[in-house]
């Protein structure tokens, strides 16, 4: 064991993949010589050689587009967007190939891709810095979307992601990259994509989340505590495939439930899962499954980022508002 | 042969077209020889009028309703002969939608031709084309694969293996075609790029597609070799897709080929050209058809006669037709099949829906 | 009035526009001597000239990042993206530009202009012809998206879209494009963005609805109705913002709220809506607020089709099945 | 005075930059003379020098943690000097993000880019600078919006408008940078495409963006007349982009710059470049530099002395400090500042969502 933070095991999870298997390829933007942006391909340029981790051109779509080619030519590519926002010129491969690939030839081609992508707000960022695009991948068919929130499940689910035989969209929430640090196995180990966390048990509410809301969630949580509330925390970790059963069982018990997310609320993460939680535990409801999210704006520069982000105190009211519903 | 001099020669500065053989099929030059045996050059005229009947059968049976959509090849099929010739075994073919002769040559068949536009995907299984892509819908977005592919195949020291990609001159206005160029010519990726350019994106002339003076010299934005090419000359088409293999697996990197062609039938069976362009252009064009000059030259050098054309194309046709029947015997599309390719192992949230829509339809029984 | 199919309506609403108005423009693929893939656009190029209504380069990216700056510049482009699924190459100037300028530059440049986009499947078509990517706008802060079901509505919205000093999504059911015919008004008139319409009054369950799904809405309650169910419908119209109001009220004298879309399920804009439904009317709800919605798959080719189109027949049993809840 | 004779002397084929003066600012040629007058050769001089004092005061200012980024120009700046000189007041300037000259040129202010990189949009407002759009964050998609305005500023009769519009090296491998090109050719846009090439895109060297020979030769993919350009020489930006101008305005569609130069400050404030750059390549470029070549040329040509330059940044360093502090100083960002200018008029959804947040911040006093 060795105490890693995100960026570490993340790190840790590639280096170890490209030393096993040869078909691995690391590019993007800036992840060879530099090491990455938010360094995270520290080092693997140098370990593993310019063939496999490797600067590209500035091109997001030409990334994504030539990954898919490697990848149904049996290759395993695992690429970095260097910024959330900067994924969006390469939506028509994502949304039109990568997730595709695999339905249109009837499976003769399938396309073991993952595309890293670190998100979300709060690092004092320019505009497109701060995206939270993972709602436009849960509902594109044929991908998987996942996000960690800790060192121990980013590098358990990177390696499940780049082992899958399918495209995964691995989003890291770079606001925590540095700022959670735990004790990481040093060899392979999986995490299942598609299985929830809980991360802690509780009896009158579930709070859903995932990626650097689960650390507010905490700081929420130890809020509501001194009121005596009992929470419980579901780390959805999985975006799509969503993992009904915890949710379902969860706020089964808890008749109560508050999602918590980044996005923009509208068509946002949050709205999926209220839906199945109608679905699966609409006669258990003691108050309406409630959001908390991003509002309907563009995130704001930093000097009014504090505005946007939800602070603890903002989701301990929700939670003492939905207690007392 | 083409070798560098000729290259020169041709460089699309100069705005020339590459060609071997005039509209009626006679040598521009007097001392030329094709590399071909008469043999090569009779099966190829085969592969010709068998890639045309095919084609003039497929909007009929779209016509008849029996397929939801056709694009037709006619007039553009000397470039799919060719290059279905120097395209081999362990070589990639990434298509655009209109380039039937060559996937026929990378072994695709008829019948999963006819059951991809009878609307199943099952056309797209290609059980027996090796390395072969389906068809790109999203213009230029297929090139991008290419370059990919390219990658791989360099990556993993397959040396004799090149990549096939096509797209059209509407194409080449797409952000992806520069991409997928620039990601090939910075890779060394043996990528040969082949533009068809028929003059048309369904009514948009080429002239509202770019300014450029030619489509070739978009070449020179990457530094990639190129040629403009007469693509309805198959001798030329042959000659540069040969030329242009070469460099690619050479290790030198991509190669381009503008073959400039014209899409004598319709976009789409949807499509009606007389909308937007004029007779004279299609009677000009057609004066430059690819069958006409390839039997033109077959004749002129007297490697054939064609007495047996008719009964040639009666069984063509009988063949096309059990393909066709076989594409509509093809076992139903079930329920199954739209869950079952869309990830390596069905997830539980699309066991859930099936289910759900299975419940309803055993419901209503 | 004269009788007009949706093709006709719009094409309506955008002659008479270009005639009042020499800052807007038409263009995009095959729109101008071609008249549209869809003959949306028939004619108008032959009345208003090549200057104002033209065929541009074939590029998406190209077609929506010039509008912007036509927008900014004193003109109100209506674009066209040729189907569904070649907007995704436009997806970055959409995203990241069309939607934020105003934004941006605090209301020094705001971005007046229209993107039209058939879509919907049921029309049998090859892959990408066929998609449903309204969450994908409504989920993006800064656009309106707009969706008809009739040409009297089409007609009016999008007279209403043209005017909006706002960037409006225009999307068009393509699948009822000549199929509803209806007396629509000769002059120009607008319909307001953002307020649904009830279709019919019901006081058992509220049905929400829009685009092609109203007619086989409708055809559902006809099948509801023999067993003597009381449907209200509601045709959504604007994707965002959402008409809650009307929304609200049906659901809490109903009491009961099933929604109906194309597009897939998972993130979907079902979810939204049933969201919005637990915000608004949770203390009325007697049964789960629900969904049918297109699969979590690629949209089959035409042979396949049938198994992903929502029948009236399954409507009327999701109707029936909440009903007897 | 660059003309059509010289534009084909320098070909972007021949792969030779244009360029007046020597890394001295001795004149290349003995015959040579500027076009401007000395009073504007020195105020131009003095715009640099304040270009570069502002800038580097900018860094140091994020330095101390007053800015939360910044993209350095240092290296940079004759391109903008020159390019602030050429275009007039109804011209509009399509920016990236790395052209501080000319910028202010547009009347944009110093506070307002403190504002922005302070992080608020309010810095994006642009008081005074007529037609002068803000930052753009996604590489080279701002292109695009370029030609568009070109489409506008032809349909609308503004004859004597010019668009300038700027990318960096590493950008031109984006789709955009293709459709933009395109689109401006294909409608004779009157669009100045400027490619700052300073050799990287943060880490990555010019050779893995693309192989082309140069940049300027891309012009040709869109029949675009295309110069490449020392971009370290204000004469020779000068000279190209009064061409360029009056190309434009012409009617004759787009021009392309490929101003070749070196960034040599960081990419920007969190970038080390001695990570993924050789001291000697940056030694080698500070040869080059545009204020000591300026500087040089004018001491050559007996125009000024620099006797006064302290007092002239001292001074230059006051108003740039009081700048900063008016930024500082500007009104806190407020929630309202979040919502109000999403829409035209703020919808009821967003008014709802403000009111929820506004009802917890009521309920937490
Ligand atoms: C991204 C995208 N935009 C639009 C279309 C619709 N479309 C299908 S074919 C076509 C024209 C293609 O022209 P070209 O590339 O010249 O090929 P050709 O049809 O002439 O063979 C268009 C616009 C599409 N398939 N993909
Ligand atoms: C679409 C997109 N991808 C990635 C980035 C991140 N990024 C910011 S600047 C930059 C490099 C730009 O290089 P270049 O175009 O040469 O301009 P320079 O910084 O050298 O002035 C990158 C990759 C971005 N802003 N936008
Ligand atoms: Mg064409
Ligand atoms: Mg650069």
């Amino acid at each position: 064991m060795k105490v890693m933070n995100l960026v570490q095991a993340i790190n840790d999870a590639m280096d170890l993949k490209l030393a096993e298997d040869k078909s691995i390829v690391v590019y993007g933007e800036d992840v060879g010589v530099e090491g990455g942006v938010f360094r995270v391909t520290e080092g693997l340029q140098q370990k593993h050689g310019a063939e496999r981790v490797f600067d590209s051109p500035l091109a997001e779509s030409g990334i994504a587009g030539t990954a898919l080619g490697m990848a149904i030519s049996g290759m395993k590519p695992i690429i970095e967007m260097q910024f959330d926002g900067f994924v969006y010129p390469a939506m028509n491969q994502i949304l039109s190939h990568v997730s595709r690939f695999r339905n249109r030839t009837r499976g003769k081609f399938s396309v073991p891709m993952v595309i890293r992508i670190p998100y979300g707000g709060g690092i004092n960022a320019l505009e497109h810095h701060s995206e939270s695009p993972e709602a436009y991948f849960g509902h594109t068919p044929g991908l998987k979307v996942v996000i960690p929130s800790t060192p121990y499940d980013a590098k358990g689910l990177l390696i499940a992601a780049i082992e899958d035989p399918d495209p995964v969209i691995f989003m890291e929430p770079k606001r925590i990259y540095r700022a959670v640090k735990q004790e990481v196995p040093e060899e392979l180990y999986r995490i299942p994509i598609g299985k929830a966390k809980i991360l802690q048990q509780g009896d009158q509410i579930t709070l859903i989340a995932y990626g650097a809301m689960i650390r507010e969630a905490q700081r929420a949580i130890a809020i509501a505590k001194q009121k005596g509330y009992s929470v419980e925390l579901i780390d959805l970790r999985s975006i799509w495939p969503i993992d009904r059963e915890t949710i379902a069982q969860s706020v089964r018990k808890t008749g109560r439930a508050l999602v918590v997310t980044e996005a923009p609320q509208s068509y946002g993460p949050a709205a999926e899962l209220i839906s199945i939680i109608n679905e699966e535990a609409f006669l258990s409801l003691e108050a309406p499954p409630s959001r908390l999210t991003g509002f309907d704006t563009v995130i704001p520069l930093p000097l009014g980022e504090k505005h946007y982000n939800l602070s603890p105190e903002r989701i301990a009211a929700g939670i003492e508002r939905l207690i007392k519903y | 042969m083409l070798d560098q001099n000729t290259l020169d020669k041709y460089n699309p500065i100069k705005n020339k077209a590459y060609q071997l053989i005039d509209d009626e099929g006679i040598p521009l030059s007097k001392t030329w020889q094709p590399e071909l045996s008469d043999k090569q050059i009779l099966k190829a005229y085969e592969d010709l009028l068998f890639e045309r009947t095919a084609d003039l059968m497929a909007v009929s049976y779209q016509r008849q309703g029996r397929m939801f959509t056709y694009p037709p090849n006619l007039g553009q099929e000397a470039i799919h002969i060719a290059a279905g010739m120097i395209t081999r075994e362990q070589d990639w073919l990434v298509p655009a939608f209109r380039e039937l002769g060559a996937w026929l040559a990378k072994g695709v068949s008829l019948q999963e031709i006819f059951l991809y536009f009878k609307g199943n995907e099952d056309g797209s299984r290609f059980q027996k084309a090796n390395r072969m892509l389906p068809v790109s819908v999203p213009i230029a977005s297929q090139l991008v694969h290419a370059s990919g592919i390219g990658y791989a195949m360099k990556y993993q020291g397959e040396k004799d293996t090149a990549v096939f990609a096509y797209v059209g001159d509407g194409g080449t206005s797409e952000g992806d075609f520069h991409e997928a160029l620039n990601f090939a010519a910075v890779w060394d990726a043996p990528v040969i790029f082949i533009v068809q350019n028929n003059q048309f994106a369904i009514s948009v002339p080429l002239k509202m597609q770019t300014r450029s003076i030619n489509i070739a010299v978009k070449g020179i934005a990457y530094n990639i070799p190129s040629l403009l090419v007469d693509g309805n000359d198959f001798f030329a088409m042959h000659d540069a897709l040969a030329y242009a293999r070469k460099h690619a697996v050479s290790g030198k990197g991509p190669f381009l080929i503008e073959a400039r062609t014209f899409r004598s039938g319709a976009h789409t069976t949807s499509d009606d050209p007389t909308k937007y362009r004029s007779k004279e252009e299609e009677e000009a064009w057609a004066q430059k058809d690819p069958l006409k000059r390839l039997k033109g030259y077959i004749l002129h050098a007297g490697i054939a006669s064609f007495d047996q054309e008719e009964e040639l194309i009666a069984q063509f046709k009988k063949q096309i037709d059990q393909e066709f029947e076989a594409a509509e015997k093809h076992p139903e599309y079930k329920l199954d099949d739209v869950f079952a390719y869309m990830y390596a192992e069905l997830p539980d949230e699309l066991k859930r829906q099936k289910n759900a829509y299975e419940n309803f339809l055993g419901g209503v029984k």
